[in-house]
């Protein structure tokens, strides 16, 4: 046993000589939080994604006005998360499913609700080391999820485009951003009573976008259409001013979608991180693939705003179980999210819901779908029946609140703005000011 | 034949062509314009400064008619351009002199339609 | 000996508070896979670079094809290569250069081709610590891959722009990316005989760009240059509608770049990886300034689109031999490629070989003057003679296999639109659709 | 004590298995590393930032040379980087506020200047390892520095955008980022005389952002106005041609500035890094909020531009002070840094001092409050005393250096277009190309 | 003195410009236009609704001649623009009361030139 | 009543707008145009490629006015459009037969004002 001692001697001299300066623990949260802070760096970005792709599909004469929401919606999330949301959203209640936890809490863990205060602060006795297992500090914490806050409201931005009053939406925001997606949120990620239930949503196919698209959909309904959207019985399209902004939208979308799911890991987990990766993509591109094969032969040609709301709806079709379906899973859920969108925005213009980005198709019905399959294909995970359970309690409560806030407002500080100044655009109406200085451009729609 | 002119309100052009087209008037030429006049333009702000701008954005309308057709024409472009607002535009009519296809080179009214 | 003995005793103890929760090769493996999974990310965003590129750098009644094509592109590109294109690039040929390897195998290792089944699903026995030495898990090696996999026919996708059929193209790209991309890839990177004979390509100068230009090149052949272009003995500049879109699309690859070099690597090795990053933004940096300088000398005002062109030459020209060249080798790299993008753009023309965004230039032309370059400027990596062998290996390959497959989509589906759909744009052609609703714009060309 | 020693060799052996192939230190390495190689290509992106933002708030007849204007920069700047700005930069001053460091020395460390030599090369026995304390190479080292090098000409640029010569722009700045900066830097981030003194600039509110506010307000002063922006008493607003290009530019900028800032930190230190991205970012929120607010109440409809300029602003102002401060520090230097950019334009159009995307009161105004902000909000890290004294340094000679720069140049190349070029374009004055072919734009202003 | 106003496809205004140039009417002014007539109009689809779209894309072409110079302008044009099919377009010819050259100041034929 | 078209400088439409302005001449219509003149083009060159641009980026303006103002209107679009170099334009005065305001169906010199 001499070599043995020996070499282990020999080792810690070697190992010593860094024992001083930095231990395996620093170095492995240091590689997880690394991770985490990319994550955040690529959701941020979605940001730009989201007001490209909206301003894209809408008309020029609206452009300054959704590029003005979703940079204030942004600031309005990040700043409102820090003062409320965070300590909304995780408000510490105990890991109901972990048997121990439970136990010492005495309580079966049915939270609803709760709040641990205003502002951003690290815990009492706070050790990046040991606050998320080494796998990230107390701040990307926070950050990772502000960005996120921020989408449910982007989301909304789209569907009421071109007709919503600045100062009304900006106040939806608030309230939206600050209080409702965060407080639901607690329901499953703040280990709330959906937790509790086994209720499966990895990185948000329900608790952002469905959120986000059922938001959409009482701004949609108070609202009502744009002029001219609809015409007797018929639908006359209102084109996008510019595909090249909406491409590079649904790309800097699926671009920071790495960061949405990937950094839903929780850490850098080399196995877990790189087959959400997979997952994400083949979904997205069954999506485009979809797309593209059924509007060309649904409409004999095939349409571009079709093949990216494709991409889109593969990404939020697999974020609430990336982490858990099989390759061919993932790519079959992206192959239905791409049919639903081809067949879910003809479907709203059939019932009057005017949605000029296409929000209610992409985040709202994908999202629903996304979350049902995780029943279908990873049943062990969680039960169709606990995901319907999530839903259905998520549609009804985010939905409620939407439609309650948007009457509000409406009764309130109005949120449709005048005939006149839909006609002119809101770029001029809400801003005094045009996106496209000097460019002779038709307003006749 | 005449050469009627409309200055127009953009978002009324749709209602003009309906018209016209009812009218049986489906030729037509359209381009954007800006244009200035009784109706008062809009204040814009850009990085602290302001600035009236009271050019504004118009539609234009060029149909060459043949002689019978031109009330019809004027009337069918005010019924769908009239919202009685301030800013409902113009109709400026001038002779034509001659017209040609060029396609087939026919000319004057066979030209027109 | 007692205090180190002691000291030994007590590293042991603290180590072992995480030698229970995490292991140094488990830290290792993140480290390098979390670099990896960035390079995935900035790979993929290189294809939003080819976008809007080409579409900046054509006239804009065929935008919405461009972007639809480079969707569709990367769609195809991903899922195929998921199908089979991995395991025909990777089908467990024995690394030849490796003598005990050889040895054990009984053969100098002379494969030309292989397939290892359809799918993919991670090797018997797969351990994510040991799949590459700790370097990258499975999925990561397959993702990355599969991102490159897309970029060689969207290179082709610019230079047969604004005349090519979308059916056409879209199958040209399946098979292309499907099955001749990924074999010929098995010859290097797959372990093949080029890679038994000493071939050097980091990080695919030859295998991706000059594969992409010989398809680009065979493409435009059988095309034919766009109505206009060429008339009488002059040549008519067809100007791109949006040289924003363009640069945008420069910088983006420039960014994107990152990865793809930098990812190579395959690790994080800080050394390496760092150089790779150094030599790859100094070449660029380089091909800049030559084009910007050769440019204002030519023709007397200096050309965006040559300086960013410029960009691009030095990129591919290092992308061979970033790992082996000194910081001043590639600089030179980068001068040589500025040059040759100057005077290869006009040297296709008067060849009238039409190509609309430079492809044939920058990717073939630089493609093979990087591979070259590794033979005069790290001749102890690989002679010239070996580089000029693979060279000429891809290009007969690549270029055979393109100019077979364009002729038979000529004679069979077509891949030339109608000269009036090429007159009113393969927009309204192809797409029933206009990229820039509302905007007053000059058909004239 | 048996078992204890029993597990120190067991943990010996288990460890030993790695200890060949990998160490605790060298996996140190690459996760520090690993994030620095992110940080780069952030700060990388900037220049696209920059490109897009300063296009979008100018004309379309002057887009081309802005988009040149910016590549070229880039590559100048990170070319004389290599040949002498990094040698400049970091000349191997001793630390003077290293006590024993200054022992040894036997000097207080005073140092002013110095220069290292030409071109770059890894130190005498260098070894990545131990280069930076295992945080990053040699090689991370000069490029994370190199791409901030470029930044503070691109500033100048934006602000003599639409008048100045691009021959003289061009020469300037060779200078500017191939000494001046780097000089300047010297004093602080190469151990000078003002690191000596405790004088604090985190990421560079002064040595980047105000060192090229300097060089605008010197290039503004010495160019004059645009034709047509202020006739008789009044300003004339130039309207920027393209709003979403500007939005896609400062979100691009925010993004990157998580390098720039996050990567200052110089490793992946989870808890230092989290921080600075936490007070970053909400530095940056609280600018957008007060931004909106300010023009909302100044000129009755809120401002596009103004909001946009507002993240700027508070990513500026924070800059200096990210790893210092607490987060609601950062709130408020973000918010006043809001006030600043809305009072900032009006006044210096009051002052006739032209500056078309307002870089003077973003990068000037905002980074020397910013660097003041140390001062108030940190003052045990630095006294205002010592940041003011700081401010006037830089101040002091990066304007003179770049009046003098420009003086020069414009007696003997000059340094602005004739007033016909002005009118037609600097576009097809001094590249003969356009920006958007085939739009019919209004040429008025 | 005429004024000759042509609407022509887009890609045939450098053949026209061709044709005038050679028959020495070296002075014009071009527009874009959005043309209604004869020829049908193309349909869009865009997000599963269609629409019939028929204004297409024209080029406007307005010509200010002296009387010796009209049916060579209008013979240049049409050899120019002419190529069959529906949607070659159309001459109108208007009275050109007067002219002025800003520059000069000079008016009537000399202007014109 | 005449039509009056003028083709001038682009950055000369403010000047133009102002004169018009002090002449009570408030009402027009302006569009973007590409002219073709006595004016030499500029030289273009892309990706190596050179190309002569002879069609260069003016404004077009089309005033009705009554009798009277002819002259006026005339003079002011000279005094604001002179530069004294060559480009600086063209001033096209035709007939105007009728003139129509839409909002009212006023006709002739009452609906031109
Ligand atoms: N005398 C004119 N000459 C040229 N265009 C005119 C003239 N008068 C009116 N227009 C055009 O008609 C548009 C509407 O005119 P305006 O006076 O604003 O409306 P209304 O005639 O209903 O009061 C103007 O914007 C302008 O484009
Ligand atoms: N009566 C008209 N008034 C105004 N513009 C017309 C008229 N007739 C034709 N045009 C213009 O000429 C273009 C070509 O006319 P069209 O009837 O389509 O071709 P063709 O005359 O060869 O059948 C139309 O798109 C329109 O712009
Ligand atoms: N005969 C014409 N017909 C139509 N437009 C004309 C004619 N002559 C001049 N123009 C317009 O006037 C503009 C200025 O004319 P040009 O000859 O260049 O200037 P100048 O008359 O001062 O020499 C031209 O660009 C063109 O748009």
């Amino acid at each position: 046993m001499k070599p043995l001692l020996l070499s282990a001697i020999l080792l810690a001299l070697s190992a010593q000589a860094y024992a001083d300066d930095v231990t395996l623990a620093e170095v492995h949260l240091k590689a997880n939080n690394t991770w985490m802070l990319v994550s955040i760096i690529l959701v941020f970005i979605m940001h730009l994604g989201f007001a490209t792709l909206e301003s894209g599909l809408t008309r020029s004469k609206n452009t300054v006005n959704i590029l003005f929401k979703n940079t204030g919606v942004l600031a309005i999330g990040l700043l409102t998360y820090a003062l409320c949301g965070f300590n909304l959203m995780y408000p510490g209640f105990i890991d109901g499913r972990d048997a121990t936890a439970v136990a010492e809490a005495g309580t079966a863990g049915n939270e609803w609700f709760g709040f641990a205060g205003w502002g951003i602060e690290p815990p009492e006795g706070y050790d990046p080391l040991t606050y998320a297992d080494g796998n990230y500090t107390y701040w990307t914490d926070f950050l990772f999820q502000a960005m996120f806050a921020a989408t449910a409201a982007t989301i909304v931005s789209g569907a009421v485009a071109e007709r919503i009053k600045l100062s009304g939406f900006l106040l939806f925001s608030v309230v939206f951003v600050g209080f409702v997606y965060p407080w639901m949120g607690s329901w499953k990620w703040g280990f709330g009573w959906l937790h509790d239930r086994g209720f499966h949503d990895f990185a948000g196919s329900t608790l952002v976008h469905s959120v986000g698209g059922w938001g959409a959909l009482a701004g949609v309904i108070v609202l009502g259409p744009r002029i001219g959207k609809y015409i007797g019985g018929s639908v006359k399209p209102i084109m996008g001013h510019s595909l090249p902004l909406a491409a590079i939208g649904v790309f800097l979308l699926w671009f920071g979608w790495y960061g949405f799911n990937g950094g839903s890991v929780l850490s850098a987990d080399p196995e877990a991180v790189s087959k959400v990766f997979v997952t994400t993509t083949l979904s997205a591109a069954a999506g485009v693939m979809t797309a593209i094969l059924m509007s060309w032969l649904v409409s004999r040609k095939p349409d571009l705003t079709m093949a990216l709301n494709g991409a889109l709806a593969g990404l939020v079709g697999v974020t609430a179980s990336a982490d858990v379906v099989s390759v061919s899973s993932a790519i079959v859920i992206g192959m239905v999210s791409g049919v639903i969108v081809i067949f879910g925005v003809p479907l709203f213009d059939r019932l009057r819901l005017d949605d000029p980005v296409g929000a209610l198709s992409v985040h709202l019905l994908c999202g629903i779908w996304g979350t049902l399959a995780v029943g279908i294909f990873a049943p062990d995970q969680a039960s169709f029946a606990i995901q319907l359970l999530g839903v259905v309690a998520y549609g009804a409560a985010s939905f409620t609140c939407a439609l309650g806030l948007f009457f509000l407002l409406k009764i309130t500080v109005g949120i449709r703005v005048s005939e006149e100044e839909e006609l002119i655009g809101l770029d001029i109406g809400e801003h005094g000011m045009e996106a496209y200085n000097g460019f002779q451009i038709f307003l006749t729609q | 034949m005449k050469l009627i002119i409309a200055y127009i309100q953009p978002h009324r052009l749709n209602a003009v062509k309906q018209a016209l087209f009812e009218k049986e008037v489906v030729k037509m030429s359209v381009t954007t314009a800006l244009g200035c006049g009784q109706q008062m333009g809009y204040h814009e702000t850009y990085r602290g400064a302001g600035i009236e701008v009271n050019l504004l954005k118009k539609i234009r309308i060029e149909i060459a008619v043949t002689e019978p057709y031109v009330q019809t024409t004027i009337d069918a472009i005010i019924s769908g351009a009239r919202t009685g607002k301030i800013g409902d535009g113009k109709i400026f009519v001038t002779e034509l002199t001659d017209c040609i296809r060029i396609r087939t080179g026919e000319t004057g009214d066979d030209a027109v339609g």
